[in-house]
């Protein structure tokens, strides 16, 4: 498989990715750039998700006459999950963090925010 | 007790954070010493630990769950885990001790979580065999680490924790990806089994997977020009966090990447990456101690130094030799030690004299003289002088550096040393031969733990022969990658 | 293919048609009250055929009867919770606000708003006057 | 409407959570039955202060009646309000009078006027905009003639009344009374 | 299974149509309105995915879906009318 | 006009990258089995574990450390929140009360949403909940609560001792295991006393799975709640 | 075998006694004991090494993975002992001039360092204790002056560095660090060649900086003059005597290592190896600028610092004419200019003690008052200037003889040169400090206490003794060298000449009663009266008042000044602070804070991966 030919999957995980790391790059509020991060996240996860995926085959959980071979591949699901909760906690941190700035500094303007430097 | 107790690393400080919000009423003081207890125990195991490792000569290997790896998450308590480990447990015990000086804004009992969640943290990624495990571990550290960042909760707190929020955000972001590359290639999560199958991993992927776990690490290793997070994140940290940062949160990043940068050595880029870190470490000295020249905050200008010390260690396990890795684990070892004094030092001096400008070092030699002298010997040995810790691991690096043909990196780096030389030259000036002062009292325990510390850098500047050999140990546990294999008892899944 | 099977296809069929419909409104009406008219009801109906569709097309496909009990379910709670949210998105926007289409013809509520809030100025002058009286 | 008991409340909301885990598990097995028993049973306790203030009175054989008349009765309405909407949605003209009106309702309880509301949001050109008392201000699609002309305040919520909230309230007033 | 296909073609307009409001606006609460639908059409997708794999348990995940869904929304409307 | 540069050097230097990651990704192609140790899973999971859902046997036995460590996370990010915000004395920010709608809905929704969500952890082992969904669907229910009523809030102490003495109770399973098994989070109830053997597929299975799921769900809860609350909340000068 | 650790660690430890004790009294008595006992075991290995049949005293030890080779041959006995010998002169000395514990435990801990480099077998060792001896004398220097601290500071370091990586590609390119694995494998290497010539130069080149800063070889001289003014002046003899001949011990290093590879690298010119005339160029150099610079000082410090810089500079000089009695003369030179230059400090040091003046215009007329200290003063005096009998004049003969026997006149034209320049400021001392009209204030002046004295003394009878019988010196360095100096103690017969030193030495009575006239009528014959006039066309006023203790040589200076201008203290001040420049720059730039910045350095470090990976 060549790079024009990859799944519409990974084309989307990666352009969330992408998109994430542009606000990062480009947007002014601090705030923006925090949701970019997320949108970075939930593209890796969507990566780790699609690495999994096996075509015609379903969710690896062996009930209602599923067999372990007609499954796909449970691992990156695991990851995703525990991605998951990672993606939450990091992003609670960030925005406490930013309560903070905000209550000090009075903007979210990264621009702004360079007391330290140097 | 047989190896799986090791798993005892993990389970006590757990426990211990686990423990705080039930004893949450009994104050300040209580918390700090029940911290100070959990510090003590994980160093009991951790020193039970290095004595079964290094006795023995085997690594334990701890399977989670019982599970045998891959099919589990295992522990790798090799040689250099057992050192590390126990580095890891005993700056935490030291740094618990000067909790008792040096904290006092609220919430207590957060911060003694976070404290011993941090040393959790750094224990597991360099304990962990697991790939993912390790992403896990490093989340663990560095979501801590943002956390005990912003602690004082000034707006510069918070600011720098953003900072390195978003720049580790970027990085661990990108690691996945690099792990999910890597387990795509291979269908498999335990390191030991990636080693054995890098080989026909798919060159593409391999050297996308590769760089892409390098830099995600890279940047919890302050490599430049991924490291201006950590300036701003060790001035505005507390002290005593600013201490763990730079003995031991940095180096498990630096470990995991070297780990890992060994583990992948059968792919076919491998020397590039090698190569592109070579230069990234020589410009992380470089920049670092160029920064660290007209710092007035001395905090902020040993932050500096240690990002500068700590480039020279990648430096040394980029060298992709023997050689390179004993000597960057030696390295490793002294600037755990150092860093620990020096950060002690300066915080202490913070905390008594309100604040680290470099005005508030004049005449410390008069008002504060044994920790004076701590920092004194920490800065000069710091620089690599004789008789102190540094000598012996600086040189073994620049010798290593020179025998790996990257003359200009040697040269590079000692330039940088003589900068380094001048700004720690300014400080041991201001501190002894200028300004006046009354003698202040210090803290007694604070005091032995600076004597301690001062006597084992001369220590070892006298008789480096037991580390050294203890490091070559260690490192080779990084380097030899098929002992390494060897040693995992992968069931074979797969194969 | 049984007769359940067809019912609940055609089901599902409505259902998503009502989707399109919903999304539709949310295009074509001209403020956000008005495309909440529209959008709100036409999605929670889409989603109850949708959902109840399936729970019958699926006891009709042999499946167990499970399926019929837990679509309801989801489709009992959407029915639940739904125009609750369209609710506290309406008051959101008015409470912002966000001023009606030009072409509306009566609000009653803002004229409520306003004699509250008279009545509570009122009030306040009262008590504030009487505090200066008494000094 | 007085404030039931305690117990009355506990078990009011302990059948009505158990029901809730039958019809969620969607299984007869027995392990899920005693686990849903004892989950019902926690929960329950923690929370039927919040969840009921009639208690077992609300299980009268009437209400419970006029409930399930009411599941067709509403469905109806709904199916109605679609197609008005369809017709509106798809007509080239868009054919809207909006506004906000004001209706006047019946119903004590809480739970009832939470399903007027729904009802109402549901039903057709109607969405509840807030609820003030025994005030409902509605958004209307399209605001009729009679109540748009209404001489006076109460002629309006008179009428408006009449076309919005006295279909349903026959019924919830039984149910919830 | 040319028939799911209709189905998901019809759901596929009405997310794009929600996108397009989505990004359009011009109010938040527009946006909001457009994400609310949205929530709900995927509910209903996810359920016509759960029939699609003959899975009963993707059922459960709708559920939760739809649940955290509702939470999130209205903790949206709860804060733009200042009631956080 | 230096915005329009950085937005351009940004597209660029993003498509480059973008490039260079497809060219990675395509030499692991998208829907083709890759399995190598998941097969294993696969084939041994229900006579290993007891769980029917391959996922949750993973995430809580064959690979529980990671979920430990993602315990942990998620209590970092509670302790850091709570750490960040904390004040001597805080107070709601809500400004209007919810309509009757919302305080109503709320009362009726949130014993279900806790019913829900215990419903969720319970089962992980047989659907694809867990204890992560559980725990924040409960965590929802009190996201009603601070929603609809202006002056809710959690009971803040009981809480905290909550998520201690449950995080605790996972570590402890796994040292009971060691103890036991001699490993560190060993299954000691399948593995050990085979609780559950003849169970498989029904509720009474997944040998500690399900106690792991509940210590999970309740910990996320608390978590997650307490999260909500300190973001909630102000500081109020004294 | 265990006395070489002895002998190396006794100062250090005694050191560390004397500052942890810090008991007056005590401090000194131990300082002086750990000086004294490397003398002792280096005695008592006079016979070993220098018996009939030499032998090596080698002692092994490993550190930290190193193996440690401590060698006391005929060499390094010779340098060993020298340091030994000031380092003992020095310990009396500051048992009168220090008061401080600080001061002891550097002091000692630089004899340790400069025995240590002396002794070592090995790079490591020698690398080591080369850190060990800078360290611990910049830490002298530190104590009272930042600035010049700082200047020595950074140039030693540098200088450090360079060896360091010296020794890496050596290490590299041979896989050893100890000095015979080395030296066999550059003498096998000049013919295979596999070391190519540019690095060899570079090595050639990192060395001779490392050294040339030790030694104080123009242009890394420049830490010199105000590191060997602000220290103490009883160390300033150990410093200037003994330290800076690590660096000339360095450059013999150079020959005996590298000798055969660096010819076959870098080549033969006019009969005249390359490197080696490089060496002797630097020498001759170091001669004449420090001689010239000696000679305008005001302050009899910086004279004898600029001194000691020239004097080092003919030590480099006698080594690159490269020649067997080139190297003994060095090498004597090396014995003569630290009992003579020692001396000189240590007069220098009862001077400062006794008057707390350092300036010639503040001087005059000591003689009466110190009679010892200028007894002692004359015969360094002597031995400066190379006036025969004294050991001064033995070694810069030789040196000179050297010179001619290889052809090498322009070399022979510095030395004479730096003689005469010698000549000059040295007499200047003699007539400013001990004769002429006495200021006011030194009436009271007291003779130099006696454990200064003690120490003079230590150092005046070598210059004698090896100035009456040089051939002492010669026949032991001979054994070493091939026995290029003909005759006998007192006799030394070279190709081109003949010394009679025994001869010389019966004049010595006639040099004494002329000094003794010079002494007498001085007095009565020195009152010049200030008149308004002109000499040498520059008007006599009080700012122009040239004097033999003002501005003496001030004329000279203004001959000179289209070269005094430029002054390397300042080029190497200007290029530091276009460093600090840069490191604001890249501070301030980098790490700007902003994080938006932050987070596009991590772009394009990832666009650099990418690319790297795309292209
Ligand atoms: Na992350
Ligand atoms: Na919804």
């Amino acid at each position: 498989m060549s790079v024009p030919n990859i799944s519409a999957f990974y084309f989307g995980a990666i352009s969330l990715i992408l998109i994430g790391l542009y606000a990062v790059l480009v947007k002014k509020n601090i705030l923006k750039m925090l949701i970019g991060l997320s949108i970075m996240e939930t593209g890796v996860n969507l990566l780790l998700i699609s690495i999994g995926y096996i075509s015609g085959k379903s969710a690896p959980i062996l009930s209602e006459g599923i067999e372990p071979n007609q499954a796909v591949d449970p691992i990156p699901q695991a990851l995703v999950l525990t991605a998951i909760v990672i993606g939450v906690a990091t992003t609670a941190m960030t925005l406490s963090a930013a309560i903070v700035l905000y209550k000090h500094y009075g903007t979210l303007n990264v621009e702004e925010i360079r007391r330290l430097r140097g | 007790m047989n190896g799986q107790y090791a798993s005892l690393l993990i389970a006590l400080p757990l426990l211990g954070a686990f423990f705080v919000p039930l004893i949450k009423g009994l104050g300040k003081k209580a918390i700090k010493t029940y911290v100070l207890i959990i510090t003590a125990i994980q160093t009991g195991i951790a020193a039970w630990v290095f004595q079964q490792v290094y006795s023995t000569g085997k690594p334990i290997i701890v399977m989670a769950g019982g599970w045998r790896p891959p099919i589990g998450i295992n522990l790798y308590i090799g040689h250099f885990a057992a050192l590390f480990v126990l580095i890891v447990a005993i700056a935490s015990f030291l740094m618990a001790v000067f909790n008792f000086k040096a904290i006092d804004v609220e919430p207590i009992d957060k911060y003694a979580m976070l404290f011993l969640l941090l040393m959790l943290g750094a224990t597991g990624m360099i304990a962990t065999g697991d790939i993912f495990n390790l992403f896990v571990f490093m989340e663990i550290t560095s979501i801590t680490a943002y956390a005990l960042t912003a602690y004082n909760k000034t707006g510069e707190a918070a600011e720098a924790s953003l900072k390195y929020m978003i720049l580790g955000g970027i990085g661990s972001s990108f690691f996945l990806i690099g792990v999910a590359l890597i387990y795509g290639a291979t269908g498999t999560l335990n390191m030991a089994q990636i080693a054995q199958l890098a080989g026909n991993i798919d060159p593409t992927v391999a050297q996308v997977g590769l760089a892409l776990i390098v830099f995600g690490l890279a940047v919890e290793a302050e490599l430049f020009p991924l490291n201006a997070w950590a300036p701003d994140a060790y001035q505005a940290a507390p002290h005593p966090i600013t201490a763990m940062f730079s003995a031991f949160v940095v180096k498990a990043g630096l470990y995991a990447m070297a780990r890992i940068l060994y583990l992948m050595s059968s792919v076919g880029t491998w020397h590039n990456v090698l190569k592109l870190l070579v230069v990234m470490a020589t410009l992380t000295v470089v920049v670092a101690e160029f920064s660290a020249l007209r710092q007035r905050n001395v905090k902020r200008m040993i932050a500096y130094s240690s990002i500068s010390q700590v480039g020279l260690i990648a430096l040394a396990f980029a060298l992709g030799t023997q050689a390179g890795v004993d000597a960057g684990v030696f390295q490793m070892i002294n600037h755990a030690i150092i860093k620990a004094l020096l950060f002690l030092g300066v915080g202490y001096v913070a905390v008594q004299l309100g604040g680290a400008d470099i005005e508030n070092f004049h005449g410390l030699g008069r008002k504060m003289p044994v920790t004076a002298f701590g920092i004194t010997v920490g800065a000069m040995a710091a620089v690599g002088i004789p008789l102190f810790n540094i000598f012996w691991s600086k040189l073994r690096i620049i010798l290593a550096t020179v025998e790996a043909g990257y003359t200009w990196a040697a040269f590079l780096v000692l330039a940088a040393s003589v900068v380094e030389a001048v700004y720690y030259f300014r400080l041991i000036h201001a501190i002894w031969f200028e300004g006046e002062g009354e003698r202040i009292s210090e803290s007694i325990p604070l005091v032995a733990i600076v004597v301690a510390l001062v006597i084992l850098v001369v220590a070892i500047g006298i008789y480096p022969n037991y580390l050294w050999s203890v490091s070559q140990k260690a490192g080779s546990d990084i380097f030899n990658v098929a002992q390494y294999i060897k040693n995992v008892p992968l069931m074979g899944v797969g194969a | 293919m049984n007769a359940l099977a067809i019912i609940g296809e055609v089901l599902v069929f409505i259902g998503t048609f009502f989707y399109f419909l919903s999304a539709l409104g949310l295009i074509r009406m001209p403020d956000v009250y008005n495309r909440m008219q529209t959008s709100t009801k036409s999605a929670t109906l889409g989603s109850l055929g949708v959902i109840v569709g399936v729970g019958i097309w699926a006891i009709g496909k042999g499946y167990s009867p499970a399926w019929i009990v837990q679509t309801v379910a989801v489709a009992g709670f959407l029915l639940l919770t739904n125009p609750i949210s369209a609710h506290a998105l309406i008051r959101a926007a008015y409470k912002r606000g966000i001023p009606l289409w030009h072409g509306s013809v009566v609000d009653k509520y803002g004229e409520h708003l306003a004699s509250k809030a008279q009545a509570e100025e009122a009030e306040g002058e009262t008590s504030e006057t009487s505090e200066g009286v008494s000094e | 409407m007085e404030e039931a008991s305690r117990a009355s409340k506990f078990v009011y909301t302990f059948i009505v959570l158990f029901i809730l885990w039958l019809v969620v598990t969607a299984s007869l097995d027995s392990q899920e039955l005693i686990t849903g028993a004892v989950i019902a049973l926690i929960v329950a306790a923690l929370t039927h202060d919040v969840f009921t203030r009639a208690g077992l009175a609300n299980l009268h054989p009437k209400r419970v009646a006029y409930a399930i008349a009411y599941i067709p009765y509403f469905l109806w309405a709904m199916i109605m309000a679609n197609l008005d909407v369809a017709y509106r949605v798809l007509h080239p003209a868009r054919p809207i009078r909006p506004g906000i009106v004001k209706c006047r309702t019946v119903l004590n309880s809480d739970t009832g006027k939470l399903s007027l509301a729904n009802s109402i949001t549901l039903t057709p050109g109607t969405i509840t905009l807030d609820v003030d008392g025994d005030n409902y201000f509605i958004h209307w699609i399209w605001v009729p003639d009679e109540v748009l002309n209404a001489k006076d305040d109460s002629e309006h919520v008179e009428k408006a009344s009449e076309a919005i909230t006295r279909p349903f309230e026959k019924y919830l007033r039984v149910i919830f009374g | 299974m040319i028939e799911v296909n209709i189905y998901l073609a019809l759901i596929a307009i009405a997310t794009l149509l929600s996108t397009y409001r989505v990004f359009r606006g011009p109010t938040t609460v527009d946006r909001l309105v457009a994400v609310d639908i949205m929530t709900t059409i995927t509910t209903g997708l996810m359920v016509l995915f759960a029939l699609y794999y003959g899975r009963m348990i993707y059922i459960s995940v709708a559920f939760v879906y739809a649940l955290l869904a509702f939470g999130g929304v209205i903790a949206f409307a709860r804060y733009l009318e200042g009631g956080l | 006009m230096v915005s329009v540069l950085k937005r351009s050097l940004a597209i660029i230097t993003l498509l480059i990258i973008g490039y260079w990651l497809a060219q990675g990704l395509a030499g692991v192609p998208f829907g083709q089995d890759k399995m190598l140790v998941g097969h294993y899973y696969l084939d041994h999971v229900k006579e290993q574990t007891g769980a029917v859902n391959a996922v949750t046997a993973i995430v809580v036995n064959y690979r529980g450390f990671d979920t430990l460590g993602e315990v942990t996370v998620l209590f970092i990010a509670s302790t850091g929140v709570g750490a960040l915000l904390w004040e001597r004395k805080k107070r709601r920010t809500a400004k209007t009360e919810g309509s009757i709608v919302l305080t109503t809905g709320t009362r009726l929704l949130v014993p279900f949403v806790m019913l829900f969500g215990a419903y969720i952890f319970i089962h992980g082992h047989l659907t694809p909940g867990g204890g992560f969904p559980g725990g924040a669907t409960i965590a929802t229910a009190f996201l009603l609560l601070y929603m609809a009523f202006t002056m809710y809030e959690i009971p803040h102490k009981a809480f905290e001792k909550t998520e201690g003495l449950v995080g605790m109770g996972y570590v402890i399973v796994g040292l009971i295991g060691l103890a036991i098994g001699g490993y560190f989070l060993f299954d000691w109830i399948w593995q050990t006393w085979g609780w559950g053997h003849d169970n498989i597929g029904r509720l009474f299975s997944g040998g500690f799975i399900p106690i792991i799921y509940i210590l999970i769900g309740l910990k996320v809860g608390t978590e997650l709640s307490g999260i909500i609350d300190n973001m909630l909340k102000e500081g109020v000068k004294e | 075998m265990n006395e070489l650790m002895i002998m190396l660690f006794a100062p250090l430890v005694a050191g560390f006694i004397a500052w942890a004790l810090d008991v007056r009294g005590i401090r000194e008595a131990v300082g002086v004991l750990g000086t004294l006992v490397p003398l002792g075991v280096l005695a008592k290995y006079y016979s070993t090494i220098a018996g009939s049949n030499p032998e090596v005293v080698t002692q092994t030890i490993t550190v930290g993975g190193f193996k440690l080779i401590f060698q006391l041959n005929t060499i390094s006995w010779y340098f060993a002992t020298i340091a030994s010998l000031i380092g003992v002169a020095m310990a009396f000395g500051m048992v009168s001039t220090s008061r401080s514990s600080y001061e002891w435990l550097f002091a000692l801990m630089s004899y340790t360092g400069v025995l240590g480099v002396f002794l070592s077998g090995d790079f490591v060792g020698f690398f080591l204790f080369w850190e060990l001896m800078t360290f611990a004398s910049f830490m002298m220097v530190l104590k009272r002056s930042r600035h010049e601290s700082l200047k020595y500071f950074v140039l030693s370091v540098i200088g450090a560095y360079a060896m360091l990586i010296a020794i890496g590609i050596l290490y590299a390119k041979i896989g050893a660090l100890d000095f015979g694995t080395i030296r066999q494998a550059l003498y096998m290497d000049a013919m295979l060649g596999s070391i190519s010539k540019s690095l060899t130069a570079l090595v050639f080149l990192l060395f001779l900086t490392a050294f040339g800063v030790k030694a104080g070889a123009v242009p890394l001289h420049v830490w010199a003059p105000g590191a060997y003014s602000e220290v103490d002046q009883s160390y300033t003899a150990f410093f200037s005597g003994a330290l800076s001949k690590a660096g000339a011990y360095g450059f013999l290093l150079l020959y005996i290592l590298m000798g055969a590879k660096l010819v076959a690298a870098l080549g033969i010119w006019h009969n005249h190896m390359v490197f080696s005339y490089i060496i002797a160029w630097l020498g001759a150099i170091t001669v004449v600028v420090a001689g010239f610079l000696a000679v305008l000082q005001e302050d009899i410090r910086k004279l004898f610092a600029y001194s000691s810089v020239s004097q080092v500079g003919y030590i480099l000089l006698g080594l690159g004419i490269g020649t067997p009695l080139g190297f003994t003369g060095a090498l004597f030179h090396v014995l003569s200019h630290a009992v003579f230059k020692g001396l000189f400090w240590l007069v220098v040091a009862a001077l400062v003690l006794r008057t707390g003046k350092t300036r010639f215009e503040d001087f005059g007329g000591l003689a009466e008052k110190m009679p010892i200290t200028f007894a002692m003063s004359l015969i360094a005096v002597l031995s400066l200037a190379g006036i025969p009998p004294m050991a001064g004049f033995a070694s810069k003969w030789l040196i000179y003889e050297a010179a001619i026997s290889a052809h090498m006149p322009l070399v022979a034209g510095a030395i004479f040169l730096g003689s005469a320049l010698a000549f000059a400021y040295v007499v200047r001392f003699l007539y400013a400090v001990w004769f002429g009209q006495r200021p006011s204030d030194l009436e009271d002046v007291k003779e130099a206490p006696l454990p200064l004295l003690i120490g003079m003394a230590i150092l005046a009878i070598p210059n004698i003794v090896f100035g009456v019988a040089p051939g002492l010196v010669t026949e032991y360095l001979g054994k070493f060298l091939g026995n290029p100096v003909g005759g006998n103690y007192y006799k030394l017969v070279t190709p081109t000449g003949t010394y009679n030193a025994l001869l010389v030495a019966v004049l010595l009575v006639f040099g004494l009663a002329i000094a003794g006239l010079i002494f007498i009528y001085g007095a009565k014959t020195r009152r010049i009266p200030v008149t308004n006039t002109y000499q040498s066309g520059n008007p006599v006023t009080e700012d122009y008042n040239l004097s033999m203790r003002r501005n003496f040589y001030r004329p000279l200076a203004e001959a000179l000044d289209f070269w005094l201008k430029y002054s390397w203290d300042r080029f190497y001040e200007r290029l530091a602070g276009i460093a600090e420049d840069f490191a604001d720059f890249l501070r301030e730039g980098f790490y700007n804070g902003n994080v938006q910045s932050y987070a596009w350095y991590l772009a394009v470090v990832l666009l650099i991966l990418a690319l790297w990976g795309v292209l």
